[in-house]
């Protein structure tokens, strides 16, 4: 009697056992890790990205999750420290075990964690901008790229200047890993645009006065400046630049697509000309623009929650999770499935522009990703061709 | 070494070879392994500073730059020529080593303040020279792909295997740090730190032996960067900035510059900190200002200091009560 | 002529205008006590610091055991066998007693960081020598008790013997001691005079320079008299109580009429 | 042509140099200020400047004060921190060695630092110049209306304190504690109160520098370490104690590093800068103009 009594709770207990762990494992959430600089100097990258990882989670979720499974956002803030970045990509890989991770925020970052997402064969979208993220695509088997290349904004601006009669150009770069891949870029593609660059030279990050440089450049016969850098120097150069009274146009790499630029150099910035991505002028790109549902609906949902500007760097975050969506989607939660599918996505319609990618490249994107602005009467203004 | 040193590093060895076994226990404390391997290299580096700092009492504010030569050196020396990683850690010691002499040499006959700003000028001209030299160094962008450190064939790339390798290398420094100490250059440079005139009336060469800690203290940096460099397989130039070097001397002060123990009380503490005050963000560096600043103004003795002060309080309680039974 | 340990030619030191030394010369034999007196602001610690190396004659010699100084560096000179004490106390206040005493043992001895650092061959064994020494040195001064205290914990009596002893310990055949007694008590200044001439009995020669002149009289084999950083007088401890231009430099003979 | 464009550049680049080198300068004295009276070297002397910047814009932009009472608004919020640093971090000290007090002025360095942060965040702020308008062609060369103030108000502030530390009793009085704190006390002057005086001025001075200068550079929570590093480097090369030494080598190094950035590259400015003042360091540390130590105003 006894016996079958216990005999009969232990089946019941292996019973609500094996259907609970049943129930789990079907409703067990999908793990997507995130390693981003929330703080330190690269915060402004990664603040946005934070919020908009959580925002898309969110949506997804609210949307009934993947295939019925909820997705679980574990994320880490890497301090804008690349030593930082590698033990939180080991953390998320040994630790939480996740099924990709998105970020780091920077390309320093970035180039630093893809030994070890290589070493463990998980897939990650870094949101850094150097192209070497992605190339040469056969050391990059598990990282993909959601930033369009600075050699696509190059070629666009070269492209720009050649039709306005411009063969002789300045360029000023800032001793950043972004300002040398610029500055790379643009040594490179100048001959085939046959473009003479007159005029090299970088500066330090921390520069407060560039009118000695701006000063060395009048002095040559330079039709256009091009300075790439980020943060406060292309504020600096800009506000020197019409303090000199200078009178060839000042182009701007993309990092200066942000509004908060254009307030910060007060009334200099006019006459700047940028590339940009289109969530910087998403109000004045036409509705029938492919990426206007996109980037309007981003835009929106971004700055109805978080009450603040939106910006270019969150949308990469945007895209890079909802191709992860797409990818689980489809071929569910298999890393090296998820690697093959983003390798080969197409037609992703996202933040950066329509999406082509493939064995050969890991971005997947050409020069539609930006735009050729203005500043004019202190706003962006799209320059009509 | 005295043997209640030799128990304390004995005892020390023992709890480090324990410990990733017991955190690997749960899941939630799994990834503190990966945490102490940089508890290992900020106390290697941090010994060094505490030598230089606690016993001959000479501040630096440049010892990142040490710590990035030894990167670099073991980085382009693997990745650019094919070097052994073991020849190339060997090699980034020696390079700071060296640089550290010809550095030591003229800076080490200036007394505090001009000391101070001496070494943090020659940490940033090191920081700009990562920075700017681009064909060696790879300029900001840095460089990957860094080989591991490997034994007879075996790379120590995971993080159990480098925590083993980490810790071996700071508890030989911790050793060989106490050894210094408690013999005859230690007592040198204690007695230089008391009254240099009194040292000298002695026949100790007080410039040489302070420049022989510095280069020690450059040897220990180096070390630990060339661990870094190889345990992360990428170098970049903002791991090795004055804020750093700023780290490195609240690594040894908040832990006590009265003895090289510090240093590893120190590097735990900056290390898990940043784990616990996470909700602080930014701010985290504010924090460390002010436990910097009450830490001088009002422990002068550091974390360590207050720690072997109870210690040493309690035991002579119990004893006092174990007297009465 | 017997033995010279010490011959000093024509010695000058001037500062920015100020002359502390004026052109001194004298002589120093193997094995005796000779005392430097003088007024405040007479040179006497420019001179010791001159011979110590620790500042560097505008003119003038020194020959040290038939040899010229070189009058470069402090440590050189303590290797050539001159060891000092100083007027203010230069204990090393955060390390022990035994401490003090082995650093004295510094050029008794010869490792280096990194045979230390690692225990190489050896080490253990000096160390061993270095501890043995010290305590030695230690006893000399019976100061055992306070072996593990800190230094600059010791009253003001046993830091002058402590400092005297650390200086012995590095074995000098020439000491000089800048004011051993001044601040003592009666029984100390008696403890500090017996140490001086265990000194002598160790074969060491000793320059003192003392304001307590009933000690300088009753020790000295030699008396040295400058003023104005000029030599004044030389002689026996007797012969100089009688010398009128020593009275007379003594202005009103305070102190040595306290002698008699 | 050529000439014309050349002389216009050195004009141009002097004109820079002579504008960066005025924040040296001013950084220099008020590292010298505070050195003399209490031997310290107060490693926070650059974040005042970066809190002089940042203050002036709150004021000025935020709160919307007019210029003059913003820019004096300033320096009395700079005089009070000055003095709270003096009270609670410096004078509790009780073994106030070189080390200790360098550890301190360090901690106080990375707390300002992080308090601005805290306030301000990290990006860079702007100010329009003190009176607007475009820049002044003067032979083939621009210079900013601001640069006029920046020198302005530079030289004014050298020809006060000569005033200050030779015709005011407090002045005098912080010069007779800095040459013998024993005798100054026997006379009734009180060292305490000197020392702060010393850091409320100090900390003043690098306000004022912060404010004029941001319109030209902008200003953002994390500048103080390099601030530091120059304006330490003027005081060494003009002799650490020296009035005149350290203006005139603010001058020079600001000069030198703008025609570092005209004629070589702006990537090795600062190098070049850093290895002058090492090497000055090391071989002639009493300063490029003889012994300027402690020779006073």
């Amino acid at each position: 009697m006894k016996k079958t009594a216990f005999i009969l709770f232990l089946s019941v207990f292996f019973f609500v056992l094996s259907t609970a762990s049943g129930w789990a494992a079907d409703n067990e959430p999908y793990k997507i890790g995130a390693i981003v600089a929330v703080t330190g100097n690269a915060s402004f990258l990664g603040d946005p990205q934070r919020n908009t990882l959580e925002m898309v989670v969110d949506i997804i979720n609210e949307e009934g999750g993947i295939n019925g499974r909820p997705v679980e956002l574990v994320l880490y803030d890497t301090e804008s420290n690349a030593s930082r970045a590698v033990t939180l990509a080991r953390r998320l890989i040994t630790r939480d075990n996740v099924l990709a991770v998105v970020g780091p925020s920077t390309s320093g970052e970035s180039m630093a964690v893809i030994p070890v997402v290589n070493r463990a064969e998980v897939p990650m979208i870094a949101f850094g901008a150097s192209t070497r993220i992605a190339e040469p695509v056969e050391e990059r088997k598990w990282v993909f790229k959601v930033v369009p290349g600075d050699d696509l904004a190059i070629r666009l601006k070269y492209d720009y200047m050649k039709r306005n009669g411009i063969d002789k150009i300045a360029i000023a770069t800032a001793s950043t890993d972004y300002g040398i891949s610029g500055r790379q870029h643009m040594r490179e593609l100048a001959p085939e645009y046959d473009i003479d660059i007159v005029f090299d030279d970088t500066y330090g990050p921390g520069e407060t006065d560039l009118t000695a440089l701006l000063t060395r450049i009048r002095g040559t016969e330079a039709q256009a400046i091009i300075n790439w850098s980020i943060g406060r120097t292309q504020i600096v150069i800009t506000r020197n630049w019409k303090q000199l009274g200078m009178t060839i146009p000042l182009y701007q790499s993309y990092g200066f697509g942000s509004a908060r630029n254009i307030e910060m150099a007060e009334g200099a910035a006019e006459g700047v000309i940028v590339p940009v991505s289109r969530i910087v002028i998403a109000d004045l790109i036409a509705d029938d623009d492919p990426h206007a549902p996109v980037v309007k609906r981003y835009k929106r949902l971004y700055e109805e929650r978080f009450n603040e500007g939106v910006s270019v760097f969150g949308g990469h975050a945007w895209d890079a999770m909802f191709q992860l969506r797409d990818a689980l989607a489809e071929v569910g939660p298999n890393r090296s499935a998820i690697r093959e599918y983003m390798e080969n996505i197409s037609g992703f319609v996202g933040n950066n522009s329509i999406f082509n990618r493939s064995p050969q490249d890991h971005v997947g994107l050409d020069m539609d990703a930006y735009v050729m602005v203005k500043v004019k009467d202190g706003d962006w203004a799209i320059i009509d061709e | 070494m005295t043997t209640n040193t030799a128990l304390k590093v004995s005892s020390f060895t023992v709890f480090i070879m324990i410990l990733p076994w017991v955190l690997n226990l749960s899941s939630a404390t799994a990834y503190y392994v990966d945490v102490m391997i940089f508890v290992a290299i900020h106390s290697i580096i941090g010994c060094g500073l505490s030598l230089l700092l606690g016993y001959a009492g000479q501040i630096s504010l440049g010892q990142a730059a040490f710590y990035g030569i030894g990167a670099y050196t073991s980085g382009i020396l693997t990745v650019r020529m094919d070097v052994n990683p073991w020849f190339a850690m060997a090699a980034g010691i020696f390079v700071a080593s060296a640089i550290a002499t010809a550095i030591g040499i003229p800076t080490l006959r200036l007394r505090g303040h001009y000391l101070a700003m001496a070494t943090l000028g020659f940490g940033m001209i090191v920081f700009i020279v990562f920075n700017e030299y681009i064909a060696l160094t790879g300029g900001p962008s840095g460089f990957g792909n860094i080989p591991p450190l490997s034994l007879m064939g075996h790379p120590i790339e995971s993080s159990f295997s480098f925590y083993y390798l980490s810790w071996l290398a700071a508890i030989i420094v911790l050793t060989a740090s106490l050894n210094i100490v408690n013999s005859r250059p230690g007592r040198a440079l204690r007695s230089i730190h008391d009254s240099d005139k009194a040292s000298a009336s002695l026949g100790i060469n007080v410039a040489m032996a302070k420049v022989k800690i510095f280069v020690v203290s450059g040897a220990f940096g180096a070390l630990a960067g060339s661990l870094y460099a190889h345990y992360l397989t990428f170098v970049n130039p903002p791991a090795f900035d004055v804020f750093f070097s700023l780290k490195v001397l609240m690594i040894v002060v908040i832990g006590g510059i009265g003895s090289v123990w510090g240093a590893v009380f120190g590097a735990a503490l900056l290390n898990f900190l940043p784990e616990w005050l996470v909700f602080l963000h930014d701010f985290d560096v504010l924090a460390y200002g002010i436990i910097l600043l009450l830490v001088v103004m009002f422990s002068p003795q550091g974390i360590y200091g207050l720690l072997a002060g109870a210690a040493g309080y309690f035991f002579k309680f119990i004893r006092k009560e174990s007297d009465h039974d | 002529m017997t033995d010279q340990i010490l011959e000093v030619k024509n010695l000058t030191k001037r500062f920015k205008g100020l002359v502390a030394v004026d052109r001194l010369s004298f002589s120093l034999e193997t094995g005796i006590i000779k005392s430097l007196i003088g007024p405040n602001g007479a040179g006497k610690t420019t001179l010791i610091n001159m011979i110590t190396g620790f500042l560097s004659p505008t003119a003038g010699e020194i020959i040290f055991r038939n040899r010229l100084q070189k009058h470069n560096q402090a440590h050189r000179i303590a290797a050539s066998g001159i060891a000092r004490t100083f007027q203010t106390i230069e204990l090393f206040k955060n390390m022990t007693t035994l401490e003090n005493i082995m650093v004295g043992c510094h050029l008794r001895s010869a490792k280096e960081i990194i045979s230390s650092a690692f225990r190489l061959p050896g080490v253990k064994k000096e160390e061993e020598k270095i501890r043995d020494l010290a305590w030695h040195h230690l006893k000399s001064v019976n100061l055992e008790k306070y072996a593990g205290q800190k230094a600059g914990n010791l009253p003001l009596g046993e830091q002058k013997m402590l400092e005297m002893a650390r200086a012995m310990a590095s074995n000098p055949s020439l000491i000089l001691l800048d004011e051993p007694v001044a601040g003592l008590n009666e029984a100390e200044s008696q403890r500090a005079m017996e140490m001086i001439l265990s000194i002598r009995g160790q074969g060491v020669t000793v320059i003192l320079v003392e304001h307590d002149m009933k000690v300088v009289m009753q020790i000295s084999d030699e008396v040295l008299v400058i003023n104005y950083g000029r030599w004044l007088a030389e002689g026996s401890p007797r012969d100089i109580q009688k010398d009128p231009n020593v009275i007379d430099a003594y202005l009103g003979g305070e102190a040595i009429g306290a002698c008699h | 042509m050529f000439d014309t464009i050349l002389s216009g550049q050195i004009i141009q680049y002097l004109f820079t140099g002579l504008t960066i080198g005025a924040i040296y300068a001013l950084t220099a004295l008020g590292f010298n200020i505070i050195h003399n009276v209490t031997g310290i070297i107060n490693f926070a002397q650059g974040d005042f400047v970066v809190w002089g910047g940042l203050l002036m814009v709150m004021f000025a932009r935020f709160f919307g004060f007019p210029l003059p009472v913003a820019f004096f608004s300033v320096v009395g919020v700079m005089v009070f921190i000055g003095a709270f640093i003096y009270y609670f971090n410096i004078r509790p000290i009780k073994k106030p060695s070189i080390l200790t007090m360098i550890m301190v002025t360090i901690a106080v360095s990375i707390i300002l630092q992080g308090v601005a942060m805290f306030i301000w965040g990290k990006e860079p702020y702007a100010l329009p110049s003190f009176i607007e308008g475009p820049p002044v062609y003067v032979y083939g060369a621009y210079i900013m209306r601001q640069s006029f103030w920046v020198l302005g108000i530079s030289v004014a502030m050298v020809l006060f304190l000569t005033f200050f530390f030779n015709r005011t009793l407090i002045g005098k009085a912080m010069r007779a504690c800095a040459d013998d704190p024993g005798a100054a006390g026997l006379v009734g002057i009180s060292t305490p109160l000197m020392i702060c005086a010393a850091f409320m001025l100090g900390s003043a001075l690098g306000a004022v520098g912060g404010a004029v200068i941001t319109p030209i550079t902008l200003m953002e929570y994390d500048r103080g370490a390099m601030i530091a590093i120059k304006g330490f480097g003027s005081a060494i090369l003009g002799g650490l104690g020296s009035f005149s030494g350290a203006v005139i080598a603010g001058f020079m190094l600001g000069i030198l590093e703008s025609f570092a950035t005209g004629f070589v590259s702006s990537a090795y400015k600062d190098a070049i800068s850093l290895v002058l003042i090492l090497g000055v360091l090391f071989t002639k540390p009493e300063g490029l103009f003889g012994s300027g130590a402690n020779k006073k105003a």
